[in-house]
């Protein structure tokens, strides 16, 4: 097609339960391109049903049919393993805006893999620290039994300093944690981690609060983000979540998208849509460059350089092409009739990842 | 002036036609015996008047023109069925088969009882693990239970002991002594159906291929028609 | 009597406090239909089920040609030679006739395990099949599905099938159940001639049919053999008249 | 109205041809569609021969699936990492060879689909729809937390193992070797069919009681449809991951068991080519409507519906006009 | 591990359990009557939920919000019925098998296009929430407790219903033969819109309640759908003693199995290990259970007759 434009391939998930994740990494991933004003940036979308089979034929797809250049958009890490190796091999350029398995952050990393939102330990490693910071000194510890769900409490476990009082893993899909809730309250801990992603979340920071145990609970972002937190309602008040990006950051960059983002789609943008857009701009900063087909070298050149102005404030890559980052602890507060997020301090300053030794690139 | 009127019947399962040409008609109090060979349309007959498969032509019942009438409402109507092979409900007791018939009238469960005392004994047993001559009167007994003005009986002595059969035999002529029940009846047995029937209507091939008195029905009618 | 194809001894069983079958003892001779005839529910049916191995007896034997087959399974029998009708007809309905016949020929050869020759094109069966449904006269409606037969054409594939198998001993129960008048006098007459092949335990209320084939005939009372004898013998037995036969003695 | 085997001959021709216009049309992504209709079919095939003839509905065929996928994901593994597997004493190694795969796939999905027969033919109707169910759940959370083979995340493997003769990343020739291996199916599902072993069981599954008063066993014919049926459905999964060089836990999920089901249902239960029109339409449903809204599965909804309610017996059946076995 | 935590736990399972129930009595009076297995009963659920957490979300009041999501729910059931599943009565099993599939598909994305991607608000109201202090100083939440009260008060009503009244009798009439209790003067139809509206408004209410405490979201019904089929699997199909209680046994063997086979792991392997292999074959469990059962019982704990 005789090159020139940037043709980008964006599989996400836009139906079934998890498809909220999908639309506002998508919409903020327009948003920016609409910004920028660049007609000769063609996105093509499509819906990966939250299948891993499905997401790797897509790719097939975007990379036999559509011809794109750069691939973005997926949310589940098991998607990404299925499909990121094999894109990367056949040398197309991938930019997660989400999903960021250890995998692909140590031995597996590539030269044509970024990404843009973090390292899937982050924000659990973040909040570990905050834990440390705030002096607990023995946590009780939960995630789903699945890998991402390990690597949790790994990350957890590696920036906390006091003691485990004990370590559960649940069902993935689990929707009632009473007996979870039980263990907690006869465990003597005196801090509650617990990552438990979409509803699961729900579920249980409303079976928590209601349960009369207070003891305080940590967590990362996903479970508190903005249209979470509308489901969620008072339950999470006062929880204290990590999050490398909060609509109170204050930068230009940031209150910009926040406004133009409420006026594009009438919502909150959310920690998602803040990835996509970051991830849209990352892109274009390196478009501007060089073409990714004609000149990929310049152009993983400029990524790495990250010359772009990302929402969150300051952004660079660590040598294995994720993010180096501040986290911030935020808390749950009520704003008028709002629940939302407050920042209330840096967990980890100019965090990058724990995988960057693994990945001999 | 008759209760149920049949003319010009027919009806079909799926493409093949059963019924060609049916007519017949009971009065109130009477009892018909309908007759035929095997795979005559004895059968489909009763399933067409009672509404359990589509049909064309007329039925009338007490003046009322069934066509169109879901089964239940036939049924409401006033006509009872004593279905070929009983088709008892077979995890429900026997009370609770007759229970699920019921509707006000004459025709209660002690009624029942003394209609066919084997069912007063057994009123607590599954359906399903009755021996065939029980599950037999057990039919009878739940149409009567919907009280109804017409019974039909269709093959209601089949695979009984000749003893049951008597009672059976007998328990149909009490019917029809002392109660004025309109009864259509089919069976195998001429012999009896002979001594309860007023008049006969004889199917063959999906037609009403003769009706009269019983007393009419001559040994080479039967023997041409009937096979006895 | 050890020249009896089949014979049962002592054969109970109980459904919790009632007694179906209480000691029964019969036995078929070759050549001769034994007629066994009783109330209904005496337990004639749950008789033929512990004898074609559907039920296990609670206490008791089944022996077929001298051997024990108490404890072997419905197939086991089948294969040994005892071929049954059901009360109520047990067809694959959506196949057709013929195919009904063939896995009655399938079943005689033992040899279902054969996975890619077509059944059409396997003479043995064919012939098989085809043999016995000319005997019954059905072999016009070799082609037509099961489910557009009348009730009596389904009662003689019942038997169609059972000659398949050449087995040793039938077992039939009721297989006038339903025919008309007619129907119920051809299939005597078939029945009549087929003794010579294998004897038959039939169990029938059709009085007319039963004294005019059995040799002997034995009424199950309550479970309980209460007389076995020839034809004359039982309907003079006033305990039969009064238990069962009635006037039609 | 269509006789049934020129429909099938049809049906055929049409499926071979899509993906050849596509190679013509150089649309690539069509033919990987074309491949994936072709081993969704395969897979059905299997099941249908359980399902179609036998009878035997389970909800648990994603288990053979996923077992034919893990034979290839975990073989290929090995052979990617260079490290053999060491089960106790034995040691062996990996490999990227199809066939060899392939027979692995087999023999592992037969195995464990006549212990699961085993179990299961005990019951009947919707306990035994449930009992497989069960045994594919018991497989489904095993695979998710089996960490040394990626538990939920799966395995990836980079490139698509070789058959003899053929270089398989072409798609054209992937698509060529997995419709040979439809074809050989198709061919094994008539022929069963019409054997005495499928008389038999087509029997077993109408009248049990007379199956076994002429001497035959109605469970063991059962059981070994079952797992016929269990080998064949587990070779499909076997290309499957091949075709993703991919495996993953959703490869034993529920739904996909219920997906084959539903395969089945659309083209006709117990056709020989019912497996393959529910396939290919199903695959091209999901890809037109998918491009046309975020909401297109109502519509796959209301085509489904409209099939059922409207169309007796499948498309197939529509076509033909006879409605096919009852199951 | 201390009795008290026994006891909260064992309670838990009985929670669970007695919501389970809701679910499968419903699904296994429609199978039981109708013959029919309805894939979509889980979607009836989340339409209940949905309903109560639209209806509390304007008017606040969670009564009105359980009456709301019983009205949907009946009526979103009695319009299937009508509209589809009557016309599948005579069609083979696994035409309504697909064909509620398909209104799984059609009520899951409609109702993500009505009501969004994101999940609903729906707590729970204030006069049952916090814990109470129970006897033995257990504390347990009052929310929960009520809920283990209503599913037993519906588990009575239920009995009553089927095994004591006319209308209970008609209906078991009809699962064994619905056209000769239609010959028999009973408005069969009619019935059957309306046992199939009462499995729904059962499933509803089930939603509603259970969507208090967890996520009311698009999908939620179909994890409850599968644990309710394996529930009415294990208690027989059609039977309401046997839904009642295989979903206890589900509903304790998922609980207890949790927490007990992590620690029954602990004592031979090391804790990291078997935490996971405990929590693996925890999630396995009830399909363990089910599966014994089945092999032990083919019908069922209480089930008459193999379906
Ligand atoms: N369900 C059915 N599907 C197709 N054909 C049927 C069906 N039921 C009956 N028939 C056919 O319709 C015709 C009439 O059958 P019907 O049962 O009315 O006869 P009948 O006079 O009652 O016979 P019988 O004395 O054997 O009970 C027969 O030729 C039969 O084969
Ligand atoms: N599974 C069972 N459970 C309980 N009782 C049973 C069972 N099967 C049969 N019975 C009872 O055993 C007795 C004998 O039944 P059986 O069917 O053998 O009678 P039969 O002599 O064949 O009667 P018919 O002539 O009516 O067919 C009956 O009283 C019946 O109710
Ligand atoms: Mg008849
Ligand atoms: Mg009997």
């Amino acid at each position: 097609d005789g090159h020139g434009g940037l043709k980008v391939g964006m599989i996400t998930t836009l139906s079934g339960g998890g498809a909220g994740l999908g639309l506002d990494v998508r919409d903020g991933f327009l948003l920016a391109v609409k910004q920028a004003g660049r007609d000769d940036i063609e996105v093509v979308v499509e819906d990966d049903q939250r299948k891993p089979d499905i997401a790797v034929q897509l790719a097939d797809k975007m990379i036999q049919s559509e011809k794109v250049d750069v691939l973005t958009g997926i949310i589940w890490s098991n998607l990404a393993m299925a499909v990121v190796p094999s894109a990367t091999a056949q040398g197309k350029f991938y930019l997660s805006p989400n999903a960021g398995p250890s995998a692909l952050a140590g031995k597996g990393c590539h030269p044509n893999y970024f990404n843009v939102a973090w390292q899937n330990d982050n924000l659990h490693e973040a909040a570990g620290g905050y834990a440390t910071s705030a002096g607990y000194k023995n946590s009780f510890i939960l995630a789903p039994n699945y890998p991402a769900g390990k690597d949790a409490l790994t990350g957890y476990k590696r920036m906390f300093g006091g003691d485990i009082a004990a370590e559960i893993y649940t069902d993935l899909g689990q929707t009632d944690y009473a007996s979870e809730i039980a263990q907690i309250r006869a465990s003597g801990a005196d801090s509650v981690f617990f990552f438990l992603p979409g509803g699961m979340g729900i579920s249980f920071l409303k079976q928590y609060a209601d349960s009369g145990v207070d003891i305080p609970v940590v967590g990362p972002a996903f479970s508190f983000d903005q249209g979470i937190l509308k489901a969620v309602g008072e339950a999470a008040l006062g929880v204290v979540n990590t999050s490398q990006w909060s609509k109170d950051i204050d930068n230009a960059a940031n209150a910009a998208f926040v406004e133009s983002f409420q006026a594009e789609y009438g919502r909150l943008p959310s920690l998602y849509a803040s990835q996509g857009f970051d991830t849209a701009n990352l892109m274009i900063s390196a478009f501007d460059v060089a073409h990714p087909a004609e000149d990929p070298d310049a152009f993983r050149e400029a990524l790495r350089k990250a010359e772009f102005d990302s929402v969150r404030g300051d952004f660079s890559f660590a040598s294995n092409q994720h993010p180096i980052q501040d986290i911030y602890a935020r808390e749950v507060v009520q704003e008028g009739d709002v629940i939302t997020n407050r920042i209330v301090g840096v967990a980890l300053e100019n965090h990058g990842n724990a995988y960057v030794d693994d990945c001999k690139m | 002036m008759s209760l149920l009127h049949v003319s010009a019947l027919t009806a079909r399962y799926g493409a093949a036609p059963a019924l060609f040409d049916v007519s017949l008609d009971i009065g109130a109090g009477e009892v018909v015996a309908l007759m035929g060979r095997n795979g005559m349309g004895k059968t489909t007959t009763v399933k067409a008047i009672c509404g359990m498969l589509p049909w064309e032509g007329t039925i009338r019942f007490d003046d009322a023109d069934l066509a169109g009438w879901p089964s239940h409402r036939i049924a409401r109507a006033g006509i009872g069925l004593v279905p070929e092979g009983r088709r008892p409900f077979r995890d429900l007791t026997v009370r609770e088969n007759l229970i699920a018939a019921a509707r006000t009238g004459d025709w209660t469960l002690e009624r029942v009882a003394d209609l066919f005392p084997r069912l007063g004994e057994r009123s607590g047993q599954r359906a399903g693990s009755l021996s065939g001559g029980e599950q037999q009167m057990l039919a009878i007994g739940r149409a009567l239970m919907t009280n109804p003005r017409l019974l039909i009986l269709d093959e209601a002595t089949e695979g009984l002991a000749p003893l049951v059969r008597q009672e059976i035999w007998a328990a149909i002529a009490r019917l029809k002594r002392d109660t004025g029940l309109a009864i259509l009846v089919i069976d195998k047995s001429v012999r009896e159906l002979a001594q309860v029937a007023d008049r006969a209507v004889i199917l063959e091939r999906g037609k009403t291929a003769w009706q009269g008195g019983m007393a009419d029905l001559t040994p080479d009618i039967s023997e041409r028609l009937v096979g006895v | 009597m050890s020249d009896a194809v089949l014979e049962t001894r002592g054969l109970s069983k109980a459904f919790g406090a009632l007694k179906a079958t209480d000691e029964v003892s019969l036995d078929l001779r070759p050549g001769e239909i034994h007629a066994l005839i009783g109330p209904n529910g005496a337990g004639k049916s749950t008789l033929i089920a512990q004898v074609s191995g559907a039920l296990r007896p609670d206490r008791g034997s089944v022996r077929l040609e001298g051997r024990d087959v108490t404890a072997r399974s419905v197939e086991a029998r089948a294969r040994a030679g005892l071929a049954r009708t059901f009360q109520i007809s047990a067809l694959a309905m959506e196949d057709s006739v013929f195919e009904n016949a063939a896995l009655g020929a399938l079943g005689a050869s033992g040899r279902p395990w054969r996975f890619l020759r077509p059944v059409a094109r396997d003479a043995a069966l064919r012939d098989r099949a085809m043999a016995a449904l000319e005997r019954v006269g059905l072999q016009d409606a070799a082609d037509t599905p099961v489910s557009a037969l009348s009730h009596g054409q389904r009662r003689q594939l019942e038997v169609a099938v059972a000659l398949t198998l050449q087995p040793r001993a039938f077992v039939m129960d009721e297989p006038m159940a339903g025919l008309g008048a007619d129907g119920s006098r051809r299939m005597t007459g078939f029945l009549d001639g087929l003794r010579d092949e294998a004897p038959i335990l039939l169990v029938e209320h059709d009085m007319d049919a039963v004294f005019a084939l059995a040799d002997r005939v034995s009424v199950l009372v309550s479970g309980r053999v209460i007389a076995t004898g020839t034809v004359a013998e039982i309907r003079r037995d006033p305990a039969v008249q009064a238990a069962y036969l009635g006037d039609s003695a | 109205m269509i006789r049934e085997n020129v429909l099938n001959a049809g049906i055929l021709l049409a499926f071979a041809a899509v993906p050849l216009w596509a190679l013509w049309a150089d649309e690539p992504f069509t033919i990987t569609l074309a491949t994936r209709a072709a081993i969704l079919a395969l897979a059905a095939v299997g099941l249908n021969i359980a399902l179609g003839i036998g009878g035997l509905v389970s909800l648990g065929h994603a288990a053979f699936f996923g077992l034919g996928g893990y034979a290839m994901g975990i073989l290929a593994h090995h052979a990617q990492t260079y490290a053999p597997l060491e089960i106790g004493p034995l040691t062996i190694a990996g490999t990227k060879s199809m066939p060899v795969i392939w027979i692995t796939a087999l023999v592992a999905s037969a195995l464990v689909a006549w212990v699961i027969g085993k179990l299961s033919l005990r019951t009947t109707g919707v306990y035994f729809i449930m009992i497989t169910l069960a045994f594919g759940q018991m497989l489904y959370y095993f695979a998710i937390s089996w960490s040394a083979y990626g538990g939920e995340d799966g395995l990836s493997i980079y490139v698509r193992n070789g058959f003899p003769g053929l270089n398989t990343l072409v798609p054209i020739q992937f698509f060529g070797l997995t419709f040979a291996v439809l074809l050989a199916a198709l061919v094994l599902f008539a022929a069963l069919r019409s054997s005495p072993f499928g008389l038999a069981l087509n029997a077993a599954r109408q009248a049990p009681a007379r199956v076994a008063a002429v001497g035959l066993d109605p469970a063991r014919l059962k059981l070994v449809a079952f797992v016929i049926s269990g080998a064949v459905t587990g070779l499909a999964g076997a290309l499957y991951a091949d075709l993703n060089r991919f495996v993953s836990p959703t490869m034993f999920s529920w739904q996909l068991s219920g997906e084959l089901i539903v395969l089945i249902v659309i083209g006709g239960v117990g056709r020989l080519m019912g497996p393959v029109v529910g396939a290919a339409l199903f695959v091209a449903l999901e890809h037109w409507l998918g491009g046309l809204t975020e909401y297109w599965l109502i519509a796959l909804g209301g085509i489904l519906l409209g099939l059922v309610l409207f169309a007796r017996g499948g498309v197939i059946g529509l076509l033909t006009g006879k409605a096919g076995p009852h199951v | 591990m201390s009795t008290i935590l026994l006891i909260e736990q064992v309670l838990n399972g009985l929670q669970f359990g007695v919501m389970l129930f809701l679910m499968a009595a419903g699904l296994t009076l429609i199978f039981g009557v109708m013959g029919l297995i309805n894939l979509a009963h889980g979607s009836l659920y989340m339409v209940g939920a949905f309903a109560a957490a639209a209806v509390a979300g304007v008017t606040g009041s969670f009564v009105l919000a359980l009456a709301a999501a019983l009205a949907a729910a009946a009526l979103a059931g009695a319009v299937i019925e009508i509209a589809v599943i009557r016309r599948l009565y005579a069609a083979p099993h696994l035409d309504q098998v697909l064909a509620t599939f398909a209104l799984i598909l059609i009520f899951s994305e409609g109702t993500r296009w009505l009501f969004g991607s994101f999940p609903l608000y729906l707590d729970i109201p204030d006069a049952l929430s916090g814990p109470v202090t129970l006897p033995g100083g257990i504390e347990y939440p009052r929310y929960r407790l009520a809920l283990i009260a209503i599913g037993i008060a519906v588990a009575l009503g239920l009995w009553w219903l089927t095994a004591r009244t006319r209308l209970g009798i008609r209906i078991r009439a009809g699962e064994n033969d619905r056209e000769m209790i239609a010959a028999l003067g009973v408005d069969i139809s009619r019935l059957y819109t309306l046992v199939f509206a009462l499995g729904a408004a059962l499933a509803g209410l089930a939603g509603a309640l259970v969507g208090a405490i967890q996520s009311v979201q698009v999908g939620m019904g179909e994890p409850v759908l599968i644990l309710a089929f394996v529930v009415i699997v294990i208690g027989g199909i059609g039977s309401i003693k046997g839904a009642f209680v295989g979903a206890l046994l589900v509903g304790l063997t998922d609980t207890l199995g949790g927490l007990f086979l992590p620690a029954l792991f602990r004592l031979f392997m090391a804790p990291d290990a078997a935490t996971q292999t405990g929590a693996a074959l925890a999630s396995m469990a009830i399909y363990i259970l089910m599966g014994l059962v089945l092999v032990w019982r083919p019908a069922g704990l209480f089930g008459t007759r193999a379906a």
